[in-house]
């Protein structure tokens, strides 16, 4: 093994009962460099990480079935992992070899105080006191930048923020400085302001202490911005690997393009103010969408809403007002908690607003009851987030297709299955498939079956909360086209929800950025993602990774420490108003 | 410090809250049970001498309208006066006073039995979920928990008392040695071996049950996997991260369960003779004493009010998460 | 819910209990048919052991047959604990149900009313409910039955606030269908699942209940049950084990049955052990 | 050679609302309150009366007045001398308060000349006179202490007796135990011998009798569950005796309500008396232990019948009888249908109530047994002539006046009054003979009254009298001086040893 390699892997084999998870895999990695391992869900790359520290054979019976894992120890002797016994396993694991996971709020034990849990693993293996590794986790929140270390020190996990979480994690993981530290999507369950700056802290705190890093993520933006070297996996076997650069510019493997092609790329929609589908193979040529017409379908005006919590009120959203055509697309971005899923539930009057106006199609709704409503709920329909969990699982697919016919009482009896075949048509779904159940669908498939649900009654806007993030990127692409295809056949309008800015360009007309339950900035998408007047705005656009390595460096991070401030503010706080000011032809920004 | 007087204060209306309630129930079933609320506050005397219904009549102004009764009998209570046994002869309280403490005795030794026992039971095997003890663990914790506690108690006794004669066969003392000291205590825990463990059987089997899924399910967490890849131990992993963890639900349960645990002290006690107030709920069953059965039930629902505070304090100390929060 | 019966039938225990159960049931159904001994009759000399007579589980300190008493005593002891559970669960699942769904002071209200049965000692308050009512099959299945669904309630909130949550049910609030269609046709068979698995062992937990009450002298006087069996021939239990140990079997075999059956059902519903 | 030292360990099968036998009758009473309360005499197992508190007595020759001389230095648990004045107290105590009304019916008043002293005077002759001054009937109360003027059926004294008995109360644990210790200033001198009795009260009978085997247990009295008993007899290291029950004489019998149809008519009564196969009674459910009852006096009384066999089986007869009685057999088989009571918690009874249906079934009565849930329920009834006939046991208490002459006066027919003549029974000849015997002093004279009184009670059947209950009392081997007289452990165990320690 070369001196400056660190680990090498070859043939890894792992088996979990029946299902090979990860086959006949081989990679390496060097002092100092980070590599990446990518692939769609399920490619088996948590399992190689595992796999690495052994840590598959708890729990479930996973067993590396063939392969050796190479490793150089601090002291420059290589050992085979695979064939280590369990005592120099412990060793090794979280000194030489640390790792940090996806999920920061149940990576860490929430019984035990940050400081415990920091503190414990370098009692384990530096052999010091207890007082003294507390000095050295205290010293480690500084170093990643940690506000007020002293008191989050005796803090507990849910006390923090998910970004805080994950920096305790990354100090807890570089307390004992690791010549390797593995990290399963540390930022994939973070906003990407917040992500951006737990990427850049990883990397100065590599270059600090000189430690490789095994990356692990489906998100190639992410990987463009970090990785050195890039491993792709699809469904447990290798696929191809190389220098980031050349990953990008050149992939070899089929599969490794494809899933370049459907990453959506922000900035790539610069040339025109409409929509317009992913290219993907097999389908034809992207046509652009009509333009909108500018009879409004939705107004929304001074929109307010506050939920009672401890300590005073949640300010979830602050006089929110905008006005959506038929035949558009108005995007709502915005970091999690900013209200973006408040306004979707007041204006499907899932929930009473505090206070403002919603007009459909000329009509006030905000006041009508349940059964003055319901004609009014025909007009507009919702697709969630969750495929998984917005369709009932015990009942059929068509029964729940067909179910807003029933309950709407629009069709007959005889009726309802041929508008629902015409409907599963309409999304791409074959007829036969009614009498499923959801569970028998895929992720994409499901999503598809939601739409034909929220098309049933013919509406005239759809509201998409998150209806695509849950998807892999290629999946993702499939539903975005769909959804602009169906836009420009029945000439809907979609109040379109997301926090990822690529998808966003992609679908939008305009864009309405949130921020602590106020509109910031809203206008044309093109004029809100390329000439950002906000600053918030900026920060955001600035943090999106772009995927592509030649344009990494150019933009400058601020590796800014601060959480989102707080929405929730004692009862009777009356918030200053929101003045929005002209910045072009329907571009409106906040007054900061 | 005012939203920890709050919190004190908050808790305190509740706990009373719900012991107004109970007491209100009380007097509501003396009232609507069929027959003459004297005759039924009278219940032991048989042919009640019409004196003594007399005096009932008087002594609870039963000819009072119903809501003064019911503010003479919250007022009688306050004064520590839960009625009087007329088959006793003795204030109802002077009655459960001397039979409170056996029970309590009793209750607490299953109760910390089976949670102990129970989660032991339940961790070792969660941490081999595939070994023989977990399959023979599932299978004995589901009889534990099918047979009927009165039944397992005789068959108990007659094992243990009579076929191999290691434990006492009846009460809490064995009547001749003195009765302080050492000595004392040890004859009580050997009185008590047989019905605390009669009635922790089937917590036993719950708790280990429910510390086995508890467990299966914190070893699969992330922060487990965590723990492991800091190079903790085993023993570090299992009983520094996992058990806290895994404790919390078996702590909720005992919590709610605490009143079974009181009412089946009734069946035990009465099996083994144990001088406690389900023993005292019994006798006074057979007699239709109808003031010691309320007084009792009060006085059980007091002390599973009171189980439950201390329950929901220890879940505060072992669960930071809800540490800040209000009541549950 | 085809799913489910083809994992609960694949395991081996739940299939050994829910075979169990049929056998009792049927012997409770048939048996009094097929062996129409009164278990209140004087048959042969008092305390003879099984298998020395025709009556093969022996006689009771009056001459009784032990085995018409296990034949016809599990009716009483069937019945009062399969309608005390079912009393339980509707009752739980009520008012779970409407707190969990509506949240707010319908729920504060609602989980009052369960915080308060729960303090109350399950067995003691059906005890003085039946003290001051009479013991007859009636009053002590309901008795039972109130003494024992505030665990439901518990469970059918949680179930409920959790199933409200999630976006399939937000997307039929969202169709404008109505709070009871959506309480009924979408909440409750999701929520089933976990209600089925506490039916089955609250079912268990009523019989045991019932045999607690016969065997304090609290059941119905003119039924035979197996909790009535135990009680009455327990003084006799250094001379004669029959008496008090084969109604207890019964008892023991019964509650097993259910819970291997319950056990069973919540592997079967449990999409975590589904998957392998 | 007695033995100072030791203590027994007594277990009770139900506790004692209190130890003043004065106001309480019940044997769970008795049995503390004889070793806390010295009474006037004390009988031997011949019926013959022994000094006690009274060292001399006389009975005037008139049969009005009984003169009681007390021995010299007998103090109470607290030092106060027991004297005339307590005696006099005590027996107007009773008379006043004591269930048993007849007992001292006729005594008009008690003078105390000297403190020695005490003459009982009565109204007219009563020869159950001094069989009431027992230990179990009659204790001798402080009149410093009971006298204060509060009611002695809730004196708090009660709850902490002072006597002046062999034994000193010194704990009482409401369902625990009870724990008396060695007066050391007896008046008898060197007595008792055992340092210590505790009772313990254990309510579930096999505990008890495990209790015994283990020898956890030294004494037990009241037993009536044959198996048990039949058990402990092949018990090497315990005494099992039936002695000890003659003064308390328990009859099991079957009493009808003869207010209501059809058991106002006297061939029904008759009819199930020989239906009733008292045989399998005494041999089968007794296991061969039980005695019969022949009459309304139990065995052991001078005054039981002997030689009798009222009522053999005889189911043809029973049918004659229930036919002419105008009861004929309908289309079903039967003829009418009568519940019977039993009291609760007597096993015997409960079962021989269960027997009635099958055995009566064969001529043609459904009769159902109506248990009740407890002790107040059952005597609600009875006492309220709400039934058809009942299971029941009654005790004789000695002498017939005290024991059995309330069941039988027509003057007894007291409703609400548990243990009167709650059958309603009412024969003038019978109420005559009865008077008689009440005052007949000649033993001779008075047997021939209560001979000719039985006779006629049997024949009228307002009662049936199946078996004696079978008490027994189970002893420790090792115990000497054995409480076996007409009283049992009703009376003092001042003479009761350990012949070898435990
Ligand atoms: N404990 C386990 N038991 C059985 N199969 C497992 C287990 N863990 C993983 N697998 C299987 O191994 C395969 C690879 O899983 P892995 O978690 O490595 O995917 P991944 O690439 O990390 O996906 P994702 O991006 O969703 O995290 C999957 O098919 C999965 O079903
Ligand atoms: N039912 C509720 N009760 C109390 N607070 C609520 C409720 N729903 C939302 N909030 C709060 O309102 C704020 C806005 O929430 P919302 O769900 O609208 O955010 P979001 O922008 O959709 O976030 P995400 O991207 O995470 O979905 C958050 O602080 C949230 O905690
Ligand atoms: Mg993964
Ligand atoms: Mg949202």
């Amino acid at each position: 093994m070369p001196e400056n390699r660190l680990l090498e892997v070859r043939g890894l084999t792992v088996r979990f009962g029946s299902v090979v998870a990860v086959k006949d895999l081989s990679f390496h990695l060097d002092r100092g460099e980070t590599l990446a391992i990518v692939g769609e869900s399920g490619s088996g790359k948590s399992v190689t990480a595992l796999a690495i520290l052994r840590l598959i054979e708890y729990g479930s019976q996973g067993v590396i079935e063939a392969g050796e894992i190479l490793f150089r120890r601090p002291d420059g002797s290589v050992v085979d992992l695979v064939r280590q016994p369990e005592r120099v396993l412990r060793g090794i694991r979280g000194d030489a070899i640390s790792m940090i996971f996806q999920e920061p709020l149940t990576s860490l034990n929430p019984v035990y105080t940050v400081g415990n849990q920091i503190a414990e693993t370098l009692v384990l293996h530096r052999g010091i006191s207890w007082d003294e590794a507390m000095e050295t986790a205290l010293e480690m929140l500084r170093k990643v930048r940690i506000p007020d270390p002293e008191r989050r020190l005796r803090t507990y996990p849910h006390e923090m923020s998910g970004g805080m979480r994950q920096r305790v994690m990354i100090a807890m993981a570089l307390a004992c400085r690791p010549s390797i530290l593995i990290a399963d999507e540390p930022t994939t369950a973070l906003d990407v302001t917040i992500q951006a700056q737990t990427l850049e802290l990883m990397r100065q705190l590599q270059e600090e202490f000189g430690t490789a890093i095994i990356l692990i993520t489906h998100d190639m933006g992410v990987v463009a911005e970090t990785a050195d070297r890039v491993v792709v996996m699809c469904r447990s076997e290798f696929v191809e690997e190389g220098p980031v650069g050349r990953i990008f510019a050149a992939p070899q493997a089929e599969y490794t393009r494809l899933l370049l092609d459907a990453v959506p790329r922000l900035g790539s929609l610069a040339d025109t103010p409409y929509p317009k589908p992913f290219p993907l193979p097999g389908a034809e040529a992207p046509a652009e969408t009509a333009p909108p017409s500018d009879r409004p379908v939705l107004e929304v005006d001074g929109l307010v809403k506050r939920f009672p919590a401890a300590g005073g009120q949640v300010h979830a959203v602050e006089s929110v007002s905008f006005t959506l055509s038929a035949g558009e697309t108005l995007a709502v971005v915005g970091e999690s908690g900013s209200g973006k899923s408040t306004v979707a539930n007041l204006v499907m009057r899932l929930t009473e607003p505090t206070d403002g106006a919603i007009r459909l199609l000329g009509t006030d709704i905000t006041g009508l009851s349940h059964r003055a409503m319901k004609p009014h709920r025909r007009e507009m329909q919702m697709v969630f987030q969750d495929p998984y969990a917005s369709l009932d699982p015990r009942r059929t697919v068509g029964d729940l297709v067909g179910e807003p016919m029933r309950i709407h009482r629009t069709e007959s009896r005889a009726t309802v299955r041929d508008r629902v075949a015409e409907l599963f048509g309409l999304v791409g779904l074959s007829p036969d498939q009614m009498r499923r159940y959801p569970h028998q669908f895929s992720g994409g498939q499901r999503q598809r079956l939601c739409i034909a649900r929220a098309l049933a009654l013919h509406p005239r806007l759809i509201i998409a909360d998150e209806a695509v993030s849950a998807l892999d990127v290629s999946i993702q692409a499939q539903i975005v086209n769909l959804m602009l295809d169906l836009q420009s056949r029945l000439g809907l309008s979609y109040l379109f929800i997301s926090h990822d800015m690529a998808v966003v360009e992609r679908v939008s007309h305009r864009v309405a950025v949130m921020h602590l339950g106020r509109i910031v900035e809203i206008g044309p998408r093109r004029e809100v993602l390329a000439n950002p007047r906000h600053s918030y705005t900026q920060r955001l656009l600035s943090a999106v990774p772009v995927a592509d390595p030649a344009a990494r460096g150019r933009r400058g991070r601020s590796l800014a420490v601060g959480d989102i401030p707080s929405p929730i503010h004692p009862q009777g706080y009356t918030p200053p108003p929101v003045r929005l000011r002209a910045a072009g032809p329907g571009h409106f920004v906040a007054e900061e | 410090m005012t939203s920890i007087a709050r919190a004190v204060l908050y808790r305190t209306a509740h706990v009373l809250g719900l012991l107004l309630a109970v007491l209100v129930f009380n007097f509501l079933l003396i009232h609507l049970a069929p027959g003459d609320p004297a005759q039924v506050i009278a219940g032991d005397m048989g042919g009640a001498t019409p004196e003594v219904l007399a005096e009932i009549r008087t002594r609870f102004g039963l000819d009072l309208p119903l809501h003064e009764q019911l503010l003479a009998y919250l007022g009688r209570v306050l004064t520590g006066d839960l009625g009087y046994s007329f088959y006793f002869d003795r204030p109802v309280t002077a009655l459960i006073g001397q039979r409170i403490l056996p029970t309590l005795i009793l209750v607490l030794s299953a109760l910390v039995l089976a949670v102990v026992v129970g989660t032991v039971l339940g961790v070792i095997s969660a941490r081999w979920p595939r070994s023989w003890f977990s399959h023979a663990l599932t299978v004995l914790s589901l009889a534990g928990y099918s047979a009927p506690v009165f039944w397992t108690g005789i068959l108990l006794l007659i094992l243990f008392a009579s076929v191999w004669p290691l434990f006492p066969v009846t009460g809490m003392y064995s009547g001749i040695g003195d009765r302080t000291g050492i000595s004392y205590l040890i004859d009580v825990a050997h009185h008590l071996v047989l019905p605390a463990f009669t009635l922790a059987i089937v917590y036993i089997a719950q708790y280990s049950r429910l510390s086995r899924a508890a467990m299966l399910d914190v070893l699969g967490s992330d922060y487990i996997r965590t723990a492991r890849a800091k190079g903790l131990g085993e023993g570090k992993v299992i009983f520094k991260h996992a058990l806290r963890n895994a404790i919390l639900p078996v702590i909720t349960m005992a919590g709610l369960q605490f009143s079974n645990l009181f009412a089946g002290a009734v069946l035990v006690e009465t099996v083994f003779g144990w001088p406690g107030m389900g023993r005292l709920a019994f006798e006074s069953i057979l007699r239709r004493d109808a003031p010691t059965i309320l007084g009792i039930l009060f006085f059980s629902a007091l002390v599973v009010i009171v189980a439950n505070q201390l329950t929901d304090l220890f879940y505060r100390l072992a669960d930071p998460r809800i540490a800040g929060k209000g009541s549950r | 819910m085809g799913e489910a019966w083809r994992m609960f039938l694949r395991n081996r225990a739940a299939v050994a209990g829910l075979v169990l159960m049929v056998g009792i049931v049927l012997m409770t159904l048939v048996g009094p048919l097929l062996y129409p001994v009164d278990p209140f009759g004087m048959v042969w000399a008092p305390f003879t052991p099984p298998l020395e007579t025709e009556y093969v589980l022996g006689t009771d300190y009056l001459g009784r047959d032990v085995l018409a008493g296990i034949v016809h005593g599990g009716t009483a002891t069937l019945a009062v604990g399969a309608s005390a559970a079912v009393i339980s669960i509707v009752l739980g699942v009520l008012i779970g149900a409407f707190a969990g769904y509506y949240g707010g002071w319908v729920d504060a209200t609602l989980m009052r009313v369960t915080e308060f049965f729960q303090v109350l000692p399950p067995l003691l308050l059906a005890m003085v409910l039946i003290t001051l009512f009479q013991p007859t099959l009636t009053t002590i299945a309901a008795t039972i039955g109130l003494a024992s669904w505030t665990g439901v309630a518990r469970l059918a909130r949680a179930e409920f606030m959790r199933l409200n949550q999630q976006e399939f049910v937000r997307a039929a609030r969202a169709l404008s269908a109505s709070n009871a269609r959506i309480m009924l046709r979408v909440i409750l068979p999701n929520a089933l699942p976990p209600l089925i698995v506490m039916a089955a062992m609250n079912t268990g937990v009523a019989i045991l209940f019932e045999a607690g009450l016969s065997f304090l002298g609290l059941g119905d006087p003119t039924t035979m049950s197996w909790g009535f069996m135990i009680g009455a021939s327990r003084e006799y239990i250094l001379d004669a084990w029959w008496p008090v140990t084969l109604p207890g079997i019964a008892i023991f075999l019964t509650v097993l049955a259910v819970s291997l059956i319950g056990d069973g059902l919540n592997d079967a519903f449990n999409p975590k052990l589904r998957e392998r | 050679e007695p033995t100072r030292g030791g203590s027994i360990v007594w277990p009770v099968a139900s506790a004692p609302r209190h130890f003043n036998s004065a106001v309480q009758s019940g044997i769970a009473t008795a049995m503390p309150a004889a070793q806390i309360f010295a009474s006037p005499l004390r009988f031997d197992a011949d019926w013959k009366p022994q000094p006690y508190l009274a060292e001399k007595w006389e009975m005037a020759p008139d049969g009005l007045s009984v003169t009681l001389t007390l021995v010299d230095g007998a103090k109470f648990h607290d030092g106060k001398p027991v004297t005339s004045e307590d005696v006099a107290f005590s027996v107007m105590a009773v008379k006043e308060n004591h269930p048993f009304k007849s007992m001292l019916e006729p005594v008009t008043g008690v003078d105390t000349p000297d403190p020695r002293t005490a003459i009982v005077r009565l109204a007219h002759p009563h020869p159950a006179i001094l069989l009431a001054m027992s230990p179990a009937l009659m204790p001798i109360l402080p009149k410093h202490v009971y006298g204060d003027g509060q009611d002695l059926k809730s004196h708090p004294a009660n709850l902490k007796p002072v006597g002046s008995g062999p034994f000193k109360f010194e704990e009482y644990r409401e369902g625990e135990y009870i724990t008396l210790v060695r007066n050391d200033d007896f008046f008898i001198k060197d007595r008792p011998y055992l340092d210590r009795i505790v009772m313990r009260i254990i309510p579930d009978g096999p505990n008890r009798t495990i209790a015994m085997e283990r020898h956890e247990g030294h004494v037990m009295p009241f037993e009536e569950r044959i198996r048990d008993i039949n058990r402990m007899k092949r018990q090497d290291g315990l005494v099992v005796t039936d002695q000890g029950y003659a003064g308390i004489g328990p009859i099991n019998w079957l009493a009808f309500n003869l207010e209501r149809p059809p058991f106002d008519n006297k061939k029904v009564r008759q009819a199930i008396g020989y239906a009733i196969d008292k045989e399998f009674v005494t041999k089968a459910l007794m296991e061969g232990v039980g005695v019969r009852a022949l009459g309304p006096i139990a065995p052991g009384s001078p005054f039981s019948p002997k030689d009798v066999e009222p009522y053999k089986l005889d189911l043809d007869k029973a049918n004659r009888l229930l036919d002419e009685a105008g009861f004929p057999r309908k289309a079903d088989g039967t003829r009418f249908t009568m519940n019977v009571d039993y009291i609760p918690g007597f096993a015997l009874l409960k079962t021989m109530a269960e027997y009635m249906k099958p055995q009566l079934a064969k001529v043609g009565i459904k009769a159902e047994p109506r248990p009740s849930p407890d002790f107040p329920t059952w005597a609600s009834r009875v006492s309220n002539h709400d039934f058809d006939a009942t299971m029941d046991v009654v005790f004789n208490w000695g002498d017939p006046v005290i024991g059995v002459h309330r069941t039988y006066l027509s003057s007894n027919i007291r409703k609400g009054v548990i243990w009167s003549n709650t059958q309603s029974y009412s024969n003038p000849r019978v109420d005559e003979l009865l008077a008689a015997a009440g005052k007949e002093q000649d033993e001779a004279k008075r047997k021939a009254l209560y001979d000719e009184f039985q006779k006629i009670v049997v024949d009228d059947a307002p009662i049936l009298f199946i078996a004696v209950s079978p008490y027994h009392t189970v002893f420790d081997k090792r115990l000497a001086n054995l409480p076996t007289t007409i009283w049992g452990t009703a009376s003092p165990l001042d003479e009761t040893y350990w012949a070898q320690k435990p």
